[in-house]
């Protein structure tokens, strides 16, 4: 979205929403998805940040069969459809659980200003960058 | 074996009461006993027949009210917990003049004396919480 | 000998630290719901884990770990995988039942 | 100044409501303006009439409605999550076919774009959670 | 309660309350003392243990009079009363948190079998010493 | 600048830590709730929380500190203690508020 459309649909506010929590064990990963979402629909700027236990709701292969619960896993690879476009991982939460990028689920965004080409939405960005990115961002709501 | 079961928190909001299901549904089906299953602590919201899960999830009340009737299990709801958070039956509605109840199917409301005759009677007390 | 339940990630919270600490040697811990995040290989919890399993029984639920998408193959080296009727298995084996949340 | 807050638990099993219900009182009397109050997640069990507490403890719910009398106060439970835990008003009972109803006075149901509004709106959004 | 009271009253189990949790943030702290008393109430044989966090439920000078929610600290002193005699605290999570016995509050029960003398019922003991004792109860309740 | 508050006991959680690793300096932290246990002088959190005052403004609300029983005498160097008419105050004075729970 340019910065004109941003200025003529309203204002527009920088959403960070900081996921620290693992899916499943409780619904705080199920229902701050879809405030994000929400978030999203009315046409403000969203930014995700997976840190601590977070980082567990992007792996790949999640499948709640078993235990019966609904999979909202696939709603993470719409966050694209809804103009989210920038995912960040904290490097460290990873690390310190076994995971790296590859054990990730592979989400993507089409770029409209690129001939809608895919691009990749994780970006693995340092404790220190994420710490600038949530001092730069206008609303932080945790889950 | 005689189990009694534990729950301590809510539908949905923690997984606990997904794991107390399936793990008295799995002795159940093995021929085991489960003489109780008692729901404190935010485990009485368990009990509410208000709650409208979205069409492709699963409704976890009704089937806690499917499997009591299945197993004649006796689903207690603790009366001081159920009381701080809005869980009630037609004896409590009465009682605490409300005009409204909202226990579903298969639930009592009874007091925490439930918890410690299961904890005396059974072989094994299980507890599912956060 | 008494069966412990963790249904806590190690990474959020002290409830494995404290079952480790607090249950016996020969003791039986089944890593449940979120707890099961203690069974991944090369974790910064390994060690413990690893080392705790060379005297206790350690075990994780099958379908907790299906649904968090951990590869059964990159468990810490000593784990048991378990569904629910092998957590019922194990409730009646043990003495008693112990849940650290 | 213009806040709003955002509430996760509910009442009683954790501090978030009470804390969410000091820091509310205090901005108002300091002359600030709360423009809504978002129930959300457990928080929606702030919203129900029906619970009783031990007389001499503190009526959480009634404290938020009194609060919301005085001060006109926009007090917002979130519909899904509502759903979920079994808090209903009038409408929620006719839609989802219940027979009954239990949403306290001052509080009303609506989306989690309300919450947004908030966040867009306030100059502070201030969240208690667990 | 003597033995032959116990066996002709029924069944008589040790009860053991694993108590972990800070008080006031949640109320796991209360809703788990009431059960440790209604099951004192029972004829049980009722045990306290307090780890982590839960050591802090008994700090003496709790006052919860300006963040306006009831103070159930004074039911710690009711446990006498109702026949528990023993409360077991763990060393090293009192030393963790910068804590000492002297810190706790002062609990006694009154000795039936001792001319009604007031004694403790605090013990401090090891995390080795815990571990047996939770081995040697009939049931466990983590709150 | 902003305030983070943080509400869940650093013995229990990892609320505080990531608090102190993911907010700047000369930002500001108020614990609140069980979240005040962080601000116990002599526990193994001192030395991080004391570190942390040296670059951050780090406040206690009262209120939940007497709840607790701490004395207001055994604080970590360089907290400040505040009420609810502070903590709003705090919110007004910062750019934004973060809740680390």
């Amino acid at each position: 979205m340019s910065e004109e459309a941003n200025q003529s649909s309203g204002q527009v506010k920088q959403f960070l929403y900081v996921n620290r929590r693992a899916p499943h064990g409780s619904n705080y990963a199920q229902e701050g998805l879809e405030v994000a979402l929400i978030g999203a629909a009315f046409e403000q700027d969203v930014v995700m940040a997976y840190v601590d236990d977070g980082v567990f709701q992007l792996k790949s292969q999640q499948d709640t069969s078993d235990i019966g619960t609904k999979n909202f896993g696939a709603t993470y690879g719409a966050l694209g459809d809804y103009d989210v476009q920038t995912i960040y991982v904290e490097k460290e939460s990873l690390e310190m659980r076994g995971l790296t990028e590859d054990d990730l689920m592979p989400l993507v965004y089409e770029d409209e200003d690129d001939d809608w080409e895919e691009k990749p939405m994780i970006n693995i960005v340092s404790a220190c960058q994420l710490a600038e990115i949530i001092d730069q961002s206008d609303v932080v709501l945790n889950f | 074996m005689k189990f009694a079961v534990l729950v301590n928190e809510g539908p949905y909001t923690h997984q606990a009461s997904d794991s107390a299901y399936h793990f008295t549904r799995s002795a159940l089906s093995q021929g085991h006993e489960v003489m109780r299953v008692f729901f404190y602590h935010d485990g009485v919201n368990n009990g509410t027949r208000l709650t409208t899960p979205p069409q492709d999830d699963r409704n976890i009340t009704n089937r806690w009210s499917a499997l009591a009737g299945e197993y004649d299990l006796d689903l207690v709801v603790c009366v001081a917990a159920a009381q701080r958070r809005g869980i009630v039956d037609a004896d409590e509605q009465k009682r605490n003049k409300k005009d409204a109840n909202n226990i579903a199917d298969g639930f009592r409301i009874s007091g925490l004396g439930q918890l410690i005759e299961a904890g005396i009677q059974a072989d094994r007390l299980v507890s599912f919480g956060d | 000998m008494m069966l412990h339940t963790v249904n806590k990630s190690p990474f959020e919270k002290d409830s494995l630290k404290s079952c480790l600490r607090l249950s016996k040697e020969k003791s039986s811990i089944l890593m449940i719901e979120d707890g099961v995040y203690g069974a991944i290989r090369g974790a910064s919890t390994e060690r413990s884990v690893a080392e705790a399993a060379k005297t206790r029984s350690i075990y994780a639920l099958g379908p907790d770990l299906k649904a968090r998408g951990i590869d059964l193959e990159k468990l810490v080296d000593g784990i048991t995988v378990v569904d629910y009727d092998g957590f019922v298995k194990l409730a009646v084996e043990s003495s008693k039942v112990q849940s650290w949340m």
